[in-house]
């Protein structure tokens, strides 16, 4: 009843749906047998992505809604990639050092350090990676 | 003014300690200003526009005005941009080693720090650094987050188990300078300090030579039983008689040790010294030869300490 | 005062009805209640009973820093005392405060409405709200958590106490947020009187509204975080503890992604009653009515993004230490905004200064203490020298207490006459204003020095040098708890006296004014239409003072 | 009691009334729109809950890549492929059910439940058959847990904390989700809901579309990425 449009019978939209969220569900099984490398990942969820929005658009009915469910949702996604983002963003940056005025250095300082550590005798000084639980 | 908020900092170390506290006034200084004005006009205000005695309660309607809003708005803004630089700028300095860094590592557990310096030698309690040498912390953890905090540096860092983490700074100032543990760390977390003692290069030489100053008025007794304590002894060799991977030092000395090979000795200072510097020459019988040498990183006075504290573990 | 209000007292008194504080007096009509004032109010009682419990923590802490080394007790149970006093205040007291107990009650008044959107739901996040309270009640029986309220990892993992009991706590309670977050959302969607649009709502509501904003997006997470410790504590998932390959940093932002805006949670409400009391006091329309309500669904959004600026030393990677701190600059504007236009409503006004007016002014002056020293925080540098010190608890406290906790005593006294349908001695009103206020300076102005000296956090020994500004802080402790209780006596014997409040005593302009004090159980006889937009002064009969 | 109020302040529309709307609301539409803003609010905090967990994976997949493209190894992708099948088949039928009971179609509302129900417990017995499974082999969750003796890679055992984590989370929702449809499915047969009242069918349908949506990413992130 929010929007009068939705009182009639929408079974062939429906089934529609179904079956393309069906045949993409073959295409994403039929796709994870190829290796793209690096790109797997994206065209999961880039397949993943289209399923949702249909599910969302249309059976959850967000296209003919009142827009405010769909700020709603959508300010969800935003949050939720803020949270990945700045986290992938502080893992992947950490390993590199700084030595210099924004100079990103790789690896080496710390690679450095940790022979250094190792070399260094006294027991009970052994890395902690290397402590199993 | 300025003597009183110098006051409020604690000595300066370094000559970052001296670009933060720069920094540090200018902040103070803008907030103060921004403090006059907010809280003057919310004390100034009540009190100008008290509703008197029998004036009546129309005021004067004013809904906003574009040109005040823009003003608080874009000010403000532009300052943070200034204070962004500023602090970023001077924090890259804290982390941004010089290629010349001399590297100790620090270790921190609960509730205590080691040292260990590169010539190999180590010590727990206090930084021994030389003047004008710029030096990198590398640092973990063995068991929760601690924090590494020199106030007189204004450098911190968590220490991390399972990561190494580092920081810089260069000394300028001789001294003693407190360092604290600043993450919570459990029961001691507050007894978990350091001193940071700051010589110059003729003091640091001797001090590598021939260990900290103090160990001229210590009993060599204590100056073995710090040795056992912050340099992993006391993992394998207990002061209780429990067999741990190394024997008990209960009851050792004087004792006649079956060796590995089939021979036998008594533990004398000689044994002792040998085992410490190459502790695989002659392993006690029913023990692997797992104990790493220390060669190199404990001094003569060190290793006489150790002898000493053996002796006296009846 | 009592002069001029007296007549209209007497006018108010003589018929007056049913309110919904006599409508049904048994236990079960208060428990079964769907009611959202009667909700509210018994969730004012046990906010306040939290702020005794954590006040009188508070009082512990101080008194064993007195002097260094052991005063009254030993580190281990100093560290108990801390983490509960932060996880009361936090969880129990500050975070439902104003929007579940003020906000319930005056929110729907405000809006016109009858109840809000889901009665039910409502009572229900109560109930959870205790059993959340019941469990943090048992940790603290059955051993007590000392791992301080951030929970760090490893040594929460790691530490004995009752950290998972705790930890579902949170959990619990994280549910009865979210419910009257989402409540409230639907409310102000929703149930707005007719002629009430969004520019028409009162400041107060748009607070609320992006509060509850926050309390949606970001409370799941602390609950998920929370399963995430217990596991970890229970079976070793191996995300946080780095002995299984966990990183402990990791924990760090899941939890601060809630707790960076829950800081948000505690303040936007505070926020949101200055901007109800300083324009009725001030008896004069709000200044840049829009700039105040933007500037809160502002705050809501960019507290997502800041949340790293808690983490500066935590070995998070220098590049996200700059990203945070470049946006965490960019929070303050918008509180500033807001600020100013507060310090411009008072231009030109007519002020009175009872009660929730002094609160109101002291909230301005302590708020914008604890914003200022905000940039000495948010600047990397030096936020390298004093995170984790006493600068950062006195910061803290300047923005909680001074603003939150001032905020809420003012909204307290603004609406107790609404709530109570009561009067209390203005009088003593006001020296317990004054109380507070010099108590808490005395005893958080000392701090930001001990912090800048180096003094570090959650020490339950420290050097000599810092014994004496720890003595101070004491002291002003005392005058503090002294304040609180002497509000505390007024405030109770004001409900012994006769209902005497009119229906507006303080001259507002919002909605909930226009009903009887207390008001009916269905709030209004008719469906209120909105004639003017709020605090506008031009229409209201100007009374003589 | 609220019908005659809501008729007196005129914002009541005749053809809409309906014995279950609320007194504080003016009329129905207000009712369903309000229990709708509500809803996505609610399913607003369910995409973050998840959202941790989707965190904790990506981080953790970004510092154990060689184990995760191992033990994925361990899932049955035809079981996983299978599910997703049900689940969209299940939310095909609950949209209909939902359309059913706008446009008054009673009997085609309470098949359509079921059907949804029933597809809900076949995607719960997969999902036992695919952790027994699991089970026997002791690729179970949780280092206290996991007694996996085969070669492989370290880390594996998070991939199982979070293969665990996840869809078990996903799959209390599924059981919360069949308690509440069993719930409109009585109230269906009791006729409740008719195109002037249907909220609740609205809303277990918005509910049952993201416990969907949620294993349309759940599937590919675990069964199917190397």
């Amino acid at each position: 009843m929010s929007s009068h449009a939705s009182h009639h019978d929408h079974t062939k939209l429906y089934a529609g749906t179904l079956l393309t969220l069906l045949v993409l569900t073959g295409i994403t099984v039929a796709a994870s047998y190829f290796d793209f490398g690096s790109a797997n990942v994206v065209v999961a969820m880039f397949i993943a992505t289209v399923k949702a929005s249909l599910v969302a658009l249309i059976f959850m009915h967000l296209k003919d809604d009142k827009p405010v469910n769909a700020v709603i949702f959508c300010g969800s996604m935003v949050f939720l990639s803020i949270f990945l983002g700045f986290c992938m963003l502080d893992v992947d940056s950490r390993e590199k050092v700084s030595t210099g005025k924004l100079t990103w250095v790789e690896e080496q300082d710390r690679e450095e350090a940790k022979k250094k550590v190792k070399a260094s005798p006294p027991a009970g000084h052994s890395a902690p990676a290397a402590e199993h639980h | 003014m300025n003597e009183w908020l110098r006051s409020t900092l604690p000595i300066v170390g370094s000559e970052h300690a001296r670009d933060i506290d720069t920094f540090y006034f200018f902040v103070f200084y803008l907030s103060l200003f921004f403090f006059i004005i907010v809280g003057g006009l919310a004390v100034y205000f009540p009190i100008k526009y008290r509703l008197k005695p029998g004036e009546t309660r129309r005021s004067a309607h004013i809904t906003d005005n574009f040109f005040l809003e823009m003003l608080w708005t874009v000010v403000p803004s532009l300052l943070c941009f200034v204070l962004f630089f500023w602090g970023f700028n001077t924090y890259l300095a804290a982390f941004t080693v010089p290629n010349d860094a001399m590297e100790i590592y620090v270790r921190g557990r609960k509730w205590n720090w080691t040292f260990e310096y590169p010539d190999g030698m180590a010590g727990g309690g206090t930084l021994y650094v030389p003047l004008n040498r710029p030096i990198k912390l590398i640092m973990d953890s063995e068991d929760v987050l601690h924090a590494f905090y020199i106030p007189a540096m204004r450098i911190k860092q968590d220490v991390i188990p399972g990561r190494y983490v580092y920081m810089t700074f260069t000394p300028t100032v001789k001294g003693e300078f407190q360092i604290f543990c600043a993450e919570y760390c459990g029961k001691d977390h507050s007894g978990m300090l350091a001193m940071l003692k700051v010589m110059d290069d003729a003091e640091y030489e001797v001090f590598k030579r021939e260990g900290p100053p103090e160990y001229k008025t210590m009993d060599p007794k204590l100056i073995g039983e710090t040795i056992y304590k912050t340099r992993g002894c006391q993992s394998c060799h207990s002061l209780d008689g429990t067999k741990g991977d190394g024997p008990s030092f209960k009851g050792i000395w004087g004792k006649t040790e079956q060796f590995a090979d089939g021979t036998s000795g008594v533990v004398d200072e000689n044994y002792i010294r040998q085992s410490v510097l190459e502790p695989q020459a002659k392993v006690v019988k029913g023990f692997e030869p797992v104990m790493p040498t220390f060669q190199g990183s404990l001094r003569p006075v060190e290793i006489n300490g150790i002898i000493a504290f053996i002796k006296g573990q009846k | 005062m009592a002069d001029v209000l007296h007549h209209q007292i007497h006018a108010a008194s003589d018929h007056r009805e049913v309110d919904y504080l006599s409508d049904g007096r048994g236990i079960r009509d208060w428990l079964y209640t769907v009611d959202h004032k009667r909700i509210g109010v018994m969730y004012l009682f046990f906010i306040i009973l939290s702020f005794f419990v954590g006040g009188m923590l508070a009082l512990a802490i101080r008194l064993e820093l007195l002097y260094p080394g052991r005063t009254i007790m030993d580190a281990e149970t100093y560290n108990r005392v801390f983490t509960l006093h932060g996880a009361v205040m936090v969880f129990l007291f500050i975070i439902p405060s104003i929007p579940a107990a003020l906000g319930n009650f005056v929110l729907p008044l405000m809006l016109g409405a009858k109840d809000v959107a889901f009665p039910k739901l409502n009572l229900a996040s109560f109930y959870i709200y205790c059993l959340g309270a019941t469990m943090m009640i048992g940790a603290i029986i059955s051993g007590g958590v000392d791992t301080g309220w951030t929970f760090y990892t490893p040594y929460s993992t790691s530490t004995n106490g009752a950290v998972t009991l705790t930890a579902m706590g949170v959990f619990t309670l994280g549910f009865s947020s979210i419910f009257t977050g989402i409540n409230f959302i639907a409310t102000i969607h929703k149930l707005r009187a007719p002629g009430m649009g969004w520019f028409e709502m009162p400041l107060f509501v748009w607070g609320i509204y992006s509060t509850s904003v926050i309390q949606v997006l970001a409370t799941p997470v602390i609950g998920i975080t929370m399963v995430l410790l217990g596991l970890e504590r229970a079976f070793g998932i191996g995300i946080f503890d780095p002995r299984i390959g966990g990183d402990p940093v990791l924990f760090q932002h899941f939890f601060w992604f809630y707790s960076h805006p829950a800081v948000y949670i505690m303040i936007l409400p505070g926020m949101a009653i200055i901007s109800e009391v300083i324009p009725t006091f001030s008896h004069r329309t709000i200044f840049g009515y829009r700039g105040i309500a933007f500037s809160s669904v502002a705050i809501a959004l960019v507290s997502f993004i800041v949340w790293g600026h808690h983490m500066f030393t935590s070995g998070q990677s220098q590049l996200i230490n700059a990203v945070f701190s470049f946006l965490t600059f960019l929070v303050g504007i918008p509180s500033g905004i807001k600020v100013f236009n507060w310090v411009a409503t008072m231009y030109k006004g007519r002020i009175t200064l009872k009660a929730p007016m002094l609160f109101a002014i002291s909230f301005l002056l302590l708020f914008t203490i604890g914003g200022l020293t905000g940039l000495f925080l948010g600047s990397l540098s030096i936020d390298i020298h004093l995170h984790d010190t006493y600068f950062v608890v006195a910061h803290f406290h300047y923005v909680m207490m001074g603003g939150t906790v001032i905020a809420f005593l003012a909204g307290l006294h603004y609406w107790w006459p609404k709530m109570f349908g009561r009067m209390y001695n203005e009088r003593l009103a006001a020296i317990s204003c004054a109380l507070i206020f010099v108590g808490f300076n005395t005893t958080f102005l000392t701090q930001f020095v001990l912090g800048s000296r180096g003094m570090p956090r959650r020490y339950y020994n420290y050097l000599d040098q810092f014994q004496q500004l720890h003595m101070y802080s004491t002291f002003g402790s005392w005058i503090l708890g002294a304040g609180f209780f002497l509000m505390a006596g007024y405030l109770l014997a004001s409900l012994r006296g006769p209902k005497n409040a009119p229906m507006d005593p303080w001259g507002g302009t919002t909605l909930e004014w226009q009903t009887q004090s207390p008001p009916i159980t269905h709030n209004f006889h008719d469906v209120p239409v909105l004639k003017h937009a709020p605090y506008d002064y031009r229409n209201i009969p100007q009374g003589e003072a | 009691m609220s019908v005659a109020e809501n008729i007196e302040h005129g914002h009541g529309h005749a053809a809409e009334l309906s014995p279950f709307q609320q007194h504080h609301f003016a009329t129905a539409q207000q009712q369903n729109e309000a229990s709708k803003i509500g809803m996505w609010l609610f399913l607003v905090t369910e995409v973050l809950l998840f959202g941790g967990l989707f965190v904790g994976y990506g981080l953790s997949h970004a510092k154990f890549p060689e184990a995760w493209k191992s033990a994925h190894h361990h899932l049955q992708r035809e079981l996983g492929a299978l599910n997703t099948v049900v689940l969209l088949v299940s939310s095909f039928t609950m949209v209909m059910a939902v359309q059913a009971a706008k446009l008054n179609r009673r009997k085609q509302l309470i098949g359509n439940l079921w059907v949804t129900i029933i597809c809900a417990c076949i995607f719960l017995v997969v999902k036992y058959f695919e952790y027994s499974h699991k089970y026997h082999e002791g690729l179970l969750p949780f280092k206290a847990f996991y007694s996996y003796q085969g070669p492989q890679v370290p880390g594996e055992f998070h991939f199982f904390s979070f293969y665990f984590m996840m869809t078990g989370l996903h799959g209390f929702h599924i059981l919360g989700g069949i308690a509440v449809l069993l719930w409109v499915l009585k109230r269906s047969y009791a006729g409740d809901f008719t195109s002037a009242y249907y909220t609740p069918v609205d809303l277990i349908g918005l509910y049952w579309h993201l416990v969907d949506l949620i294993w349309i990413y759940l599937f590919p992130l675990l069964y199917l990425i190397s």
